[in-house]
């Protein structure tokens, strides 16, 4: 595939584009204008001039953006900026929150995901997601994992169910660590164990978008090195948003980055771009650490 | 005695124990560079404590003897000559001389020598009256001073506070002990009695309950057969529990996740007017609707329902019990963590997966908890039964069929006209008592397999 | 399995899914419509009946207290040289002669007065008019002698009978020998309806008067909601703390071991004991052993309270099993002690559910009958009681007194009467707890 | 605390529960020095029950009865310390059948009644299972009604009435064959289950068991009839109507004597006690033409009533021996 | 203080120690052997063999360790190695595990901690603690964090009490984003600001030792310095220990680093030293990132 060696350019940081601050685009939603770098990778979610307001207080305005396909998009900014909130707009986990109010539009393959004729729950088993806290059900390890594949009906026969249960939790490079005690609670596993159980739970069902809100943060650096590589690999099929506070992090794993602050998407660009030659001060102020 | 004076002086000791070792406290580390162990609160509820406790044992132990004391003094003032009488009389006359120093419900004139022992009785009564106060407030402050002195920085106080409110709730608990003993006490020797009528075997294996009316010097007339009751409790009380754990349920699950709240700030409190609706109405609600609204439809189906049968009692039980766990399973479903119900949802579970799958099985142990509740009232029912159910103790598998359970059995032998001494009254404990032992059973059972299920979230 | 054969996969199962969810969506409303629906069915039914009975026919009557009849000496007046208790002797006397005085004849003449051409006898006038009517003039007269010879108006309460004749409620095609009242007599009412004399009068009387079987008319529920309400606050201020101290202590304080294993079982076990049961044991313990009084509100209370205590224990343990741990060790980790972390935080996470434990466990008690058969509050109490120790009634032994009252024209709705008070006293109790939880619950 | 009880305290049946609640009610009005009794129901059983639990301020001092106390409860009266048991009868109480107004007549015999609900009935000299559907299939003259009755359960005093006065009366005539004793006994208290309801509780119930059937034949107090004439009709037994007069002569055969009893003990004590109980018995209540009678109360003879004060007055105490 | 002037010393990365492999010292409890390091810093807190079981499961195998006073202990080591459960141990948190057994011995200032005459509540009150997972009740923000002021009695006013939630909120850095909603509930916060209020929380009982469970693994590089820069500060008072994911944090706020591994303490010392010449293999190899 052509565009594998694209990527590939791209993680050798090789500049290919410029970086266009959020203002000078997406001033109305409008299909045609695209950043450059979407017109090349084709665009798989779309937001336009999405706010979130949680009862009367605003807390994300008028974000615009574009989440290319089978590439990472990372979102940084400081703690409290409106991350998780955008974040959970793309499965509609804001629903679930009394007195929050989603405006604006947000698109995945071009359908709306708000429109009200459209089925959540199909929209949810193909954006997954995993939480910022680890909340692993009161259930067994195994039951933890399997719960997703189930209930889509993902596996044919128990055989198949183990399989999924075991490749996830590999993948999730928890496996080692849970293989004698899959029947044993999820609760009772320690923070980054957790953690990795919803990585895992998340990844079972496959999901076509995959939104991960920190997913390291409980992580050490070599579980963190594992997710990374499993992120880089889940890339290769499917589309990933991850927010992190990480700036390392966001430079190794991703391909375009997107800069909250106080609940504006400040810029977003190529990740190579952002973190070289930022367009905004807010932006270069935040990445070099001289903020606030 | 003026049971004012009494309170007025423990809640004046009260204040005044409190304020005096809140301050206490409080002035030993005046700007915060010394710490004291606990609050000065603590150290106020401890003097409290401390204050209260010996004054209270005076006035327990007065409660205790005073009674004693006074007789002890009345009859030492009585001539020799009443002191001779029976006992009885002995009692209707101390009686009178204490109606007669209370000035009230006085019959006929008083005699003299009355008078004057009831003159004697009046101001020994007063005059332990105030001696008792005295002592009280005297120990008060005595204690009060004691519990001032101790206080000092390093004073435990909150630890021992702790501990007497541990005591008082050990205390608590120990109640329920207490009841079930007082029940199986006041249960079992009425019991044993009957049983010494009835051997066990006919009672527990007996297939037919007919105990017939007790007829002078006949002894055990009549059969005692358990099993026709004990089958028509069950039957009454699993038809309630279909009924009343489906729609109980399915309430409290609509509820808590699809509806607003508008909705069920006012939906819940409506349903749980059913509990306080008295049993007798619905016993009426049975027989005059439901009852012949049952027979109508059998009689549409071909089925032969009665109006008064097993079914329409456990249908309008059911009814009255679905608060029990609608009501209750709702609180509990609503303080299962959001996290649990994000996290499903967030696979792309349904609301129904996510409350079958997730919220349900972490529930759990609560919900079993309400739905015990709400089988011990299907069991423990009688006015419905007695209305309902046709009280007709016999073995019959179809639930059109009318029948009798132990309970109302048990009111019904306890308040007829049978002779308390018979059998056929005393069957009443005996029943009361297999009932005890039988949900003991049951809920023994219940609790293991609680622990079993149990899942425990963060 | 590519993408797009696992969203095949997904898809094919969304359908059912989805088919499923609304499935359940649709029971969970039809559970709340049966459930609303038979609050609406018995509400119907409590109120048809019942409603009636807060109007009773009630005569206006000019009465003269004709001397000729009520034949008594003045009233006593305390000399200076009397004692009191030879002054209270002479008063009682005298109103015992105002007793003796035949007040039947006054009424008959008030009656006769208003309706001058009946050709009612005087038994059948005076079965037209509540009984206990000779006791109000009586009572007119203790407290005013100065009536005497003068013509007043008053108000009496119709019969029973009467009452039910011009409701109604009885066929008035039936024949002479199937009816209460004689031909005459139904005339007369019907007559005295008609001008104006007898009119359809809201029953005060209902919430003022006590029980009565003699003059089943004017018998009201002033002593049984009095009885019921000092019983329900003896159970409140018992129950609730007792229930939920012990549920706190043996959900948090208390080591697993067997005896708290048998301390639970037991709990739950005697919430199935038969109620009647906690009647035997009240006897026994509490006016037996505490030699409480008989028919007093406390002891009543007290047995109820010992029934209710299971309710409320174990649905506050329910509420207090859910409380996520991550709170408990939130608290304890910032050196709050047990106590603390329990009381400041658990158990106010818990209220609401402590609150419906005490909506219905309160319930319970507020209807139950059968315990108070065997501590003497099963009866028939005509007095308000002062205190919680004074002999008592409550409202579910009023209702089902009347309920089995062989007038069952009249007490049909009187019954229901009763229940809608005793609905609206649990209402009312109900209303201030349920505001206490919708306010703990936003705030949670 | 020392202050003793000043309020009589009655309880037990709930047949004679209106009688004495009137006879409190006016005794109130009548003596304003005393204040209303107290009467508590529970049974009669239930009531002996509190009455024998002892002497003292918290048992009752007054025990209904709607049969005479027995045996084995004057025993545990006595061991429990109440040794001067004051019985006093106050009158009778009818038992008659009714069924509803809009029915045909009937007339009936025991030997009806026992034929329409034993098990097992005599056809041709041989014990078989109850064949009758219908009351004219028993007997020509009875209506052509199916049968259904709603009997007192067996916790009733009237159930004693009813199976001594009418099923033993009525199985003599049935033609059963040649049966010991415990035949007998057994053929007389084993009833069909199809047609017989037994109704533990009280009147009220049975009428709304009426109410639900109409074809329902029941067994009511005869005060309860009384005031619910326009929805029922009384049946007649062995040719007499039951009524006021007819009881209280002696010719209806099913009625029982109504009784309380006196703790002595507690006369004097509790005040008014003495006088609770010549009130009641005076003319203006139990008597011939008094209250009771109005409220339904079959008033016995006055020499009776006169034998019965007088018993109470000079403290005539029951003993084992005198109810054995 | 002369304390101040050594602890800058070894702020500025002076080794002045050997490290010590934990193999070779405590053997058994004995309080006469001490790392050269405790013997110069008074230790606050000590620990020996300490095993932890969950239930049949050990967890954690014979940890001995001396925490110094006034100074900041890292434990570093793979998620699932111990961490939070020796953690736990030190202000008795495992108590309210079911199921969980400790044994061995710690003391605090020479007192044994697990001896059943103490009163935890009172060793609580002394040690701090910051969960890993963000718990705050859920009450308003200002409640959350007067909790432990009002129920330790710090407070004697309304406005002492002000003062202290104001305080422990700057200090926590959390106090712009919050000002304006003291009295909205806490859950309502974003991930790392419910972190920074669980640490304001902490702080604001001003306990002796404070122990915190990743305290900045939901928080920005920004938020993350200023967390920094609060232990900083701490530390000149209190005694600190702080688990921890990042190398660099804990070579950035800690005297002293210990590193687990599977349940055991592989080894422990100066922080330097353990970053620049580690004693085990192990040790180097997690470091380095090598590991796995
Ligand atoms: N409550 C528990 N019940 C059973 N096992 C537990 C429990 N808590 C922790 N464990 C197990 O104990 C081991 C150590 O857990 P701990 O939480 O101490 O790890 P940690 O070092 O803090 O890891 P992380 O960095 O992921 O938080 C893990 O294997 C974990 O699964
Ligand atoms: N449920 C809620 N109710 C009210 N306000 C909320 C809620 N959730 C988040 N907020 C507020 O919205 C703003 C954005 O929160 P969000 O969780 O999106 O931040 P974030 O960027 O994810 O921060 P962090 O890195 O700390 O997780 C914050 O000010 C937060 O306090
Ligand atoms: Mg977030
Ligand atoms: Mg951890």
């Amino acid at each position: 595939m052509n565009e594998n060696t694209q990527l590939e350019a791209r993680e050798m940081h090789m500049p290919t584009e410029k970086i266009v601050a959020r203002s000078d685009l997406y001033e109305m939603e409008s299909s045609t204008v695209r950043t450059p770098d979407a017109e090349q990778r084709p665009v798989r979610v779309t937001a336009r001039n999405v706010s979130v307001f949680y009862g009367p207080k605003q807390s994300l305005f008028d974000v615009s953006i574009d989440i290319p396909e089978k590439a990472v998009t990372a979102f940084i900014g400081p703690s409290g900026c409106g991350k998780s909130t955008f974040l959970r707009c793309f499965n509609r986990m804001n629903d679930t929150i009394e007195g929050c109010r989603v405006t604006g539009k947000i698109s995945l393959d071009g359908g709306d995901i708000y429109d009200p004729a459209l089925d959540v729950v199909e929209l949810r088993a193909r954006v997954g997601m995993v939480f910022q806290k680890p909340n692993p059900f009161p259930k067994s390890i195994y039951e933890n994992v399997a719960y997703g594949p189930r209930i889509h009906g993902l596996a044919r026969s128990k055989a198949d169910m183990d399989a999924i249960v075991e490749s996830s939790l590999q993948k999730a490079s928890l496996w080692n660590e849970v293989k004698d005690r899959l029947h044993e609670p999820g609760t009772g596993l320690s923070g980054g164990q957790q953690q990795r159980l919803c990585i895992a739970r998340a990844i079972a069902v496959s999901p076509e978008v995959i939104l991960m809100d920190e997913p390291c943060s409980a992580l050490d650096p070599i579980a963190t090195a594992r997710i990374e590589e499993l992120i880089d690999e889940l890339k290769q099929n499917y589309t990933i948003v991850i927010v992190t506070h990480s700036m390392q992090q966001a430079a190794r794993v991703s391909q375009r980055t997107a800069f909250f602050h106080l609940g504006n998407l400040v810029e977003e660009g190529p990740t190579d771009l952002i973190f070289t030659s930022p367009g905004e001060k807010r932006t270069q102020d935040y990445i070099t650490g001289r903020y606030g | 005695m003026n049971t004012a004076i009494i309170a007025t002086l423990l809640l004046v000791l009260l204040g005044l124990a409190y304020q005096t070792g809140w301050s206490r406290s409080r002035r030993l580390a005046p700007a915060g560079e010394t710490k004291l162990h606990s609050r000065p609160v603590y150290h106020g509820a401890l003097a409290a404590i401390w204050t209260l406790v010996p004054a209270l044992l005076i006035f327990a132990l007065w409660a205790l003897f005073g009674e004693t004391a006074s007789r002890a003094y009345l009859l030492a003032q009585l001539p020799p000559d009443v002191l001779a009488l029976g006992s009885a009389e002995l009692e209707s006359t101390l009686r009178r001389i204490r109606q007669i120093e209370s000035g009230f419900g006085v019959v006929g004139d008083a005699l003299p020598w009355e008078n004057q022992a009831a003159q004697a009785l009046r101001e020994f009564s007063t005059l332990t009256y105030a001696a008792v106060i005295a002592a009280a407030a005297g120990t008060g402050a005595l204690a009060l001073w004691l519990a001032n002195r101790r206080i000092s920085l390093r004073l435990r106080a909150r630890n021992e506070v702790e501990r007497v409110v541990s005591a008082a709730m050990i205390t608590c608990s120990v109640v329920a002990i207490l009841t079930t003993a007082g029940i199986v006490a006041s249960l079992l020797f009425e019991a044993l009695r009957f049983f010494s009528f009835v051997s066990p075997i006919d009672f527990f294996f007996g297939t037919v309950w007919n105990p017939g009316f007790s007829t002078t010097g006949q002894g055990a007339a009549g059969e005692y057969g358990l099993l026709p009751l004990l089958w028509g409790t069950l039957m009454v009380a699993s038809i309630a529990i279909l009924v009343a754990l489906p729609i109980g349920l399915m309430t409290a699950i609509y509820l808590t996740q699809y509806a607003s709240q508008r909705t069920r700030s006012t939906v819940k409190p409506v349903i749980e007017i059913l509990a306080g609706i008295p049993t007798i109405v619905y016993g009426f609600f049975a027989l005059v609707t439901v009852g012949p609204f049952l027979a109508g439809v059998g009689d549409t189906l071909g089925i032969d329902i009665r109006a008064t049968s097993a079914l329409t009692a456990g249908i309008v039980m059911g009814i009255m019990i679905i608060p029990f766990i609608s009501s209750l399973s709702d609180d509990i479903i609503r303080q299962v963590p959001r996290a649990m119900r994000d996290g499903s949802l967030g696979l792309g579970a349904t609301q129904s997966e996510t409350i079958k799958r997730v919220i349900l099985p972490a529930a759990l142990p609560g919900i079993v908890g309400a739905f015990l509740l709400a089988v011990s009232r299907a069991i423990g029912e009688t006015m419905i039964v007695v209305l309902a159910a046709g009280n007709s103790p016999f073995l019959r598998l179809n639930p059109g069929e009318p029948v009798s359970t132990v309970t109302v059995t048990i009111v019904n032998q306890l308040t007829g006209d049978t002779d308390f001494a018979s059998p056929q009254s005393l069957v009443a404990f005996a029943l009361g008592l297999t009932l005890f032992i039988m949900t003991l059973i049951l809920n023994v059972a219940a609790l293991y397999i609680v622990r079993r299920y149990r899942e425990q979230y963060e | 399995m590519t993408s797009n054969e696992r969203l095949a996969l997904v898809r094919a199962g969304l359908s059912a899914r989805h088919r499923r969810e609304k499935r359940f969506r649709f029971y969970g409303i039809a559970a709340i419509v049966l459930a609303l629906g038979f609050v609406a069915m018995l509400f119907a039914m409590i109120l048809s009946r019942g409603l009636p009975a807060f109007t009773q026919a009630t005569f206006s009557l000019d009465v003269h207290f004709d001397p000729a009849i009520v034949k008594v000496d003045k009233k006593p007046v305390r000399s200076s040289e009397q004692s009191p208790a030879e002054y209270a002797k002479e008063i009682s006397a005298w109103e015992r002669k105002v007793t003796m005085v035949n007040w039947n004849k006054v009424i008959e003449a008030a009656v006769r007065n208003a309706a001058p051409e009946t050709t009612a006898n005087s038994r059948e006038i005076l079965s037209i008019v509540e009984t206990n009517a000779r006791f109000e003039l009586r009572d007119m007269f203790v407290a005013d002698p100065a009536l005497l010879g003068k013509t007043v108006p008053v108000r009496m309460l119709a019969s029973a009978n009467a009452d039910n004749w011009l409701k109604g409620n009885i066929d008035r095609s039936l024949p002479d020998a199937q009816q209460q009242l004689r031909d005459p007599a139904r005339a007369l009412a019907d007559q005295l309806m008609a001008e104006g004399k007898i009119r359809n009068a809201f029953a005060w009387h209902i919430f003022t008067n006590v029980d009565s079987r003699s003059a089943p008319a004017s018998a009201g529920l002033a002593g049984a909601f009095v009885g019921s309400l000092y019983m329900i606050l003896v159970v409140i201020v018992l129950a609730v703390p007792i229930g939920v101290m012990s549920a706190v202590y043996l959900e948090e304080f208390a080591p697993k071991n067997r005896f708290t294993d048998l301390i639970e079982v037991n709990i739950n076990n005697l919430a199935a004991v038969p109620s009647i049961v906690f009647g035997l044991l009240g006897a026994a313990v509490f006016i037996n052993y505490f030699r409480l009084p008989l028919s007093a509100p406390l002891a009543g209370g007290l047995v109820l309270t010992l029934m209710t205590l299971p309710t409320v224990i174990i649905a506050t343990r329910s509420a207090l099993r859910a409380v996520p741990p991550s709170l408990r060790q939130a608290a304890l980790g910032l050196g709050a002690s047990k106590t603390q972390t329990v009381f400041h935080h658990v158990l106010p996470v818990t209220y609401p559910g402590i609150l419906t434990a005490t909506i219905i466990g309160v319930a319970q008690a507020l209807g139950e009958t059968a315990p108070l058969l065997l501590i003497g509050m099963n009866a028939f109490v005509a007095q308000v009681p002062a205190t919680p120790l004074d002999q008592s009634s409550a409202l579910p032994v009023q209702i089902f007194l009347w309920q089995g009252n062989e007038n069952r024209n009249f007490f049909e709705a009187r019954t229901s009467a009763a229940i809608i008070v005793l609905l609206g006293l649990m209402l009312t109790l109900n209303a201030i707890a349920i505001f206490l939880r919708s306010k703990l619950e936003k705030r949670a | 605390q020392a202050q003793s009880r000043d309020i009589i305290q009655i309880a037990g049946s709930s047949t004679v529960l209106p009688f004495s609640s009137i006879v409190a009610e006016e005794f109130g009005q009548a003596f304003p020095e005393f204040k209303t009794p107290i009467v508590g129901s529970g049974g009669t059983g239930g009531g002996l029950r509190q009455f024998c639990a002892g002497v003292g301020e918290n048992t009752i001092d007054i025990a209904n009865a709607s049969r005479r106390i027995r045996a084995g409860e004057v025993e545990a009266c006595n061991t429990a310390g109440v040794n001067k048991i004051l019985e006093v009868q106050i009158g009778y109480d009818g038992i008659v059948f009714a069924s509803s107004a809009q029915r045909a007549d009937f007339a009936i015999e025991p030997v009806h009644v026992f034929k329409a609900i034993a098990a097992q009935v005599a056809v041709d000299g041989k014990l078989v299972d109850n064949p009758y559907k219908k009351w004219n299939e028993i007997d020509a003259s009875l209506p052509d009604q199916p049968i259904a009755l709603a009997i007192p359960a067996s916790n009733h005093g009237t159930r004693e009435v009813f199976q001594e006065r009418v099923i033993a009366e009525g199985a003599k005539a049935a033609d059963l064959p040649e049966l010991s004793k415990e035949e007998l006994e057994k053929v007389t208290t084993s009833f069909r289950q199809d047609v017989v309801v037994e109704i533990a509780g009280d009147y009220t119930e049975t009428l709304a068991r009426l109410q639900s059937n109409q074809d329902t034949i029941g067994v009511f107090g005869l005060s309860f009839y009384d005031q619910n004439r326009d929805t029922l009709k009384v049946a007649t037994v062995s040719g007499v109507t039951p009524s006021l007069e007819t009881v209280a002569a002696g010719e209806y055969p099913v009625s029982r004597p109504l009784f309380f009893y006196v703790k002595g003990e507690h006369i004097d004590v509790v005040p008014g006690i003495a006088e609770f109980v010549e009130f009641y018995l005076s003319d203006q209540m139990a008597g011939l033409g008094g209250t009771l009678e109005a409220a339904g109360l079959i008033p016995a003879p006055a020499e009776e009533i006169a034998e019965v004060l007088a018993n109470f007055q000079e403290g005539k105490v029951i003993t084992v021996d005198d109810v054995k």
